[in-house]
């Protein structure tokens, strides 16, 4: 079994204690998107204010959650803030690489038919990390994919994040 | 009660115990497994009842004219007579196999709904329902134009009675859980059946966290159907019952189609069976069944009184251990009565998420539920988006409650600052 | 087709039974299991993976935290994808499981149908279907008031493709079977899905028979839905599958409404989860769900190949066999080349009643089935009331065709004067 | 396991070989009835000529199935021909109770609910049987009753006799 310090680094308590851009924007000229785990019932608001050189100038977070979901808000707030919007997707998509089981040898025969189980359990996405894209901080959150319920509480915030774009 | 009422007033929860392999393991730390309401854990004698079925008398039932098949349709029915016993239905015509409470639960909604409702007729649910008890009506009332109707739940976690009378008005049905699987409430169903009768309604009880834990008795509890579900009683997963009137039955339209529930089939149309195999298409689930009929054989051999006994014995310490330890820290949800409740207890504790919770737990060894357990608009009248769940059955004691109060503690000190 | 191809290009028939727990038995006399084609025997492969389940880590799958939870959910989801990977599905969210092969027909006649058939609409069916591939949509028709045309069956038991295009004309949906549990005969499925196709109709193909017999590609034979049923494939009762094509799936409403298959519930709505949970209400079947991925596994390992080579010699041999011993005093009803069948042997005996035929033959261990075989309408079109069913699987060889041989004679001795 | 023997008396297929009155009667002033058996396709078709004195006139047996259900509706012909309804609804129970297997030791708790499983699988009517009636030839299908899947055959025509009366 892999261990708690695994799951809760101490960055991620950092952001779950002291949650960064939380708040709200005013709609419009921010967009605003819901997000909410069905399993748990954790929720995310998002608000998102891009501006006309397609750059994100604003970003508040809303919602409650468990420590992943709120830390993954957080730590998400900051890297993308500043970023142009192209940035953010390619973020994005490293973030879901990171959160994302390889189960290839699910039973040793090599068929890969179906046996990339996607991170967020949807079972049909199956991202490939790009080595180029730096996550920083987001990082700290790689332990969560040894405990696979609690990804789609890590991947929450970016699945909202992405309607709001 | 139809029960039949042990000579022991408990339980010995270490001779329970033996008979359960999950407990063989030896795991580090030891299990402490909290979280029945969600599904319990099987005796050997289940595993035993199917195994044997299938190493050496599995073939399809009904349809066979060799001893092997007449021996596995045998064994099915007997299942269903057990069954219908436990609960003290008076015709094994009106047990019905599905594959869990929900299913029962849509079979009555399609099959009762659409040949009885129509738009602008009533149905009155409560507040405090299973998801499973919630989307049949949900969707049904979209199909058909149907009003629905919640009696509200108190501050306190009790079914609110006061509005019932207007709520009944004009109601056609009456769906309500026998005990919260959220605040282990036992709302008073038999005086909700009577007042929804008198009012001209059928009445549907949802018995999924009542049948495993309380005995059961369909007349007294005044019930024209009962939904509930093998695998939180002991039984295997794959399996759950409808009983049901017969007079309603018997005036319902099938629900799925297939072999098994016809009688003839022609390319233009087709006549049903009798009951209850008219409700039973296709193959049914039949080492679930044995398998469900071995389970009800071991809670008749614990007894039900001392089950339940057991449980409120252990719910008392719970609560009391909780209050002890962390006071207002930690928060229970639902009646304080242990009398008045199921083994259930949900609860909040000093601000930490239940995901949170839950996963330390996880760590000492202690299984506890997190999350919304399929009632959102309950947690939505807690005012709580999730809560963490500890849920009690034959094979606890004060050990289990021992270890979650500790673990308890371990959360604190990661969350708490 | 995307199935493993094998090494071994048939089975050793001593070894294979001895994975099967139900030959280990001192029957007396000993077991001649004819009749796979109604329910197949387990092997120990997938009567261990589920008691292993349920003694080290049954909990209730997608909704718990603790590790234990954790790994039930695991080996529930690397079921299904071991299922997806045996069919050629390209994706999880493509393969729902259900109680059985008949829920699954229910489920696309129910939630498919109702979203886009109306009156009048046409649904093209066949003679040859199991009441499991009719009654959903004699159901169907009659609440829609659809049209219901039937493909012809010949004299030979093959499908009648003369009547094709004037039965497509206009056709919103064909179902059929891809291989009958009657005559063995397997229709040109993927014949029928091109026409159908061009027709504009949607095709669903009851693989019930097919999947367990012959290596399975859903692109390959066509199909827009698949649906089949665990316990003919060496599963357990209690579960089956529906696979569907993603874009299909995805634009249908929810079949049975309940937890798992939500995402959120208000008291006056609710919001479907993704697939292919959206199908799966309630608690699913967990054990066999994983009981069925370990079958799919032995299918594996014996090679599908190798299957259908053994059946087909078997199938022979048996064709052969009667026909030197019995002459015209045995009809084979259904198509007279092995390689263009199934191993399912239909047939009448010197005008001895099929019930009577298998009552004896079990007197000698022999195990068929007598009856109408949930297909009345073929039946009726073979001008038979029932008939007498031998069927194979990978614990059959030549012995039990003559122990089927011999105990026919016995048959003779009593009714034939 | 039972023998065979037990189930197929030579009277049995003496009926069988030889079915007393098979064919078809005027309607009106003959009633006519038609049974199956859900399960294997068994069919027959009754037809009765009762008496304006309410005795069995005539009556004639069509159909098809197995040695069991038409031995079975055979000697019901014969036992019924010239008896008063009220004596044929008698021999009816009596028979009834005859196909009917009584399991109230099912688990061996003296519980009795539904602890009885009706002859004809309906799990609803418990006949008892009645000393007083005298079945004759009609006893030879006792042997049937250790053999439950064929209960439902030789109760057939007795089922749908009392749909024509
Ligand atoms: C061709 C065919 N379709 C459908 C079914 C139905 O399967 P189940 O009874 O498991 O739903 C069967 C078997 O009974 C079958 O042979
Ligand atoms: C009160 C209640 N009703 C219904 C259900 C649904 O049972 P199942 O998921 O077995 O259909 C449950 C359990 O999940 C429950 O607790």
């Amino acid at each position: 079994m892999a261990g708690l310090e695994d799951l809760y680094r101490e960055i991620i308590l950092d952001h779950y204690r002291n949650p960064r851009n939380r708040g709200e924007l005013e709609c419009p000229p921010a967009r605003r998107a819901e997000g909410f785990n069905p399993l748990c019932g954790d929720e995310i608001v998002i608000y998102l204010d891009v501006g006309d050189d397609g750059r994100v100038r604003d970003l508040k977070i809303g919602g409650q959650g468990c420590s992943i979901s709120q830390s993954s808000a957080s730590m998400m707030s900051q890297a993308v803030k500043g970023r142009t919007v192209e940035e953010v997707r390619t973020l994005n998509s490293a973030f879901k690489a990171l959160m994302t089981i390889h189960e290839s040898c699910l039973d040793g025969d090599g068929n890969e038919v179906g046996a990339e189980v996607g991170g967020d359990g949807s079972g049909t996405d199956t991202p490939v990390p790009d080595p180029n894209v730096s996550l920083g901080d987001l990082t700290a959150l790689q332990g969560v994919v040894k405990f696979p319920v609690r990804i789609k509480c890590a991947t929450l915030a970016w699945n909202t994040l992405t309607q709001a774009l | 009660m139809a029960t039949l009422t042990s000579v022991h007033d408990t339980l010995d929860v270490a001779r329970v115990r033996r008979d359960f392999p999950v407990y063989d393991q030896h795991r580090d730390p030891p299990l402490v497994f909290l979280d029945s309401a969600a599904s319990s854990h099987k005796p050997r004698a289940v595993l035993d009842a199917m195994a044997d079925y299938y190493e050496t008398t599995h073939a399809n039932v009904h349809r066979g004219v060799y001893a092997m098949a007449e021996e596995a349709t045998a064994r099915f029915e007997a299942a269903r007579t057990r069954v219908a016993r436990f609960i003290g239905a008076t015709s094994t015509a009106e047990v019905v196999f599905s594959k869990n409470a929900t299913e029962s639960l849509n079979l009555v909604a399609q099959s009762w709904g659409r040949a009885n409702l129509g738009p602008g007729d009533v149905v009155v649910l409560t507040e405090m329902e299973h998801h499973a008890n919630l989307v049949p009506w949900l969707a049904l009332a979209e199909q058909l134009g149907l009003q629905l109707r919640y009696l509200r739940v108190t501050d306190e976690g009790l079914l609110d009675l006061e509005g019932l009378d207007a709520a009944l008005d004009g109601a056609r049905l009456v769906s309500l859980t026998a005990m919260s699987n959220v605040l282990g409430t036992l709302p008073p169903v038999r005086a909700v059946a009577d007042a929804a009768h008198a009012a001209g309604a059928v009445v549907v009880v949802d018995a999924s966290q009542y049948v495993p834990h309380l005995g059961t008795d369909v007349d007294a509890l005044g019930a024209d159907f009962l939904a509930f579900t093998g695998h939180k009683m002991l039984g295997p997963t794959g399996i759950g019952v409808l009983w049901g009137r017969e007079e309603l039955l018997d005036a319902m339209p099938p629900f799925l189609g297939g072999g098994e529930m016809i009688r003839d089939v022609r390319l233009d149309g087709f006549t049903c069976n009798d009951l209850p195999w008219k409700f039973e298409a296709g193959t049914p689930p039949i080492a679930e069944a044995i398998g469900l009929g071995a389970a009800v054989g071991e809670l008749e051999r614990y007894g039900m009184a001392a089950v339940r006994a057991h449980e409120v014995a252990l719910t008392s310490y719970a609560l009391d251990t909780l209050r002890r330890r962390y006071g207002d820290d930690l928060v229970v949800h639902g009646p304080t009565d242990p009398c008045a409740r199921g083994g259930v207890l949900s609860f909040g504790f000093r601000g930490i998420h239940p995901h949170d919770i839950s996963q330390v737990l996880d760590q000492a060894g202690v299984c506890v539920r997190a999350g919304h357990h399929c009632a959102k608009p309950l947690m939505r009248r807690l005012g709580v988006p999730a809560t963490a769940r500890a849920s009690f059955y034959v094979y606890n004691d004060e050990s289990d409650v021992d270890a979650l109060a500790d673990a308890l503690d371990a959360c604190s000190d990661l969350f708490c600052f």
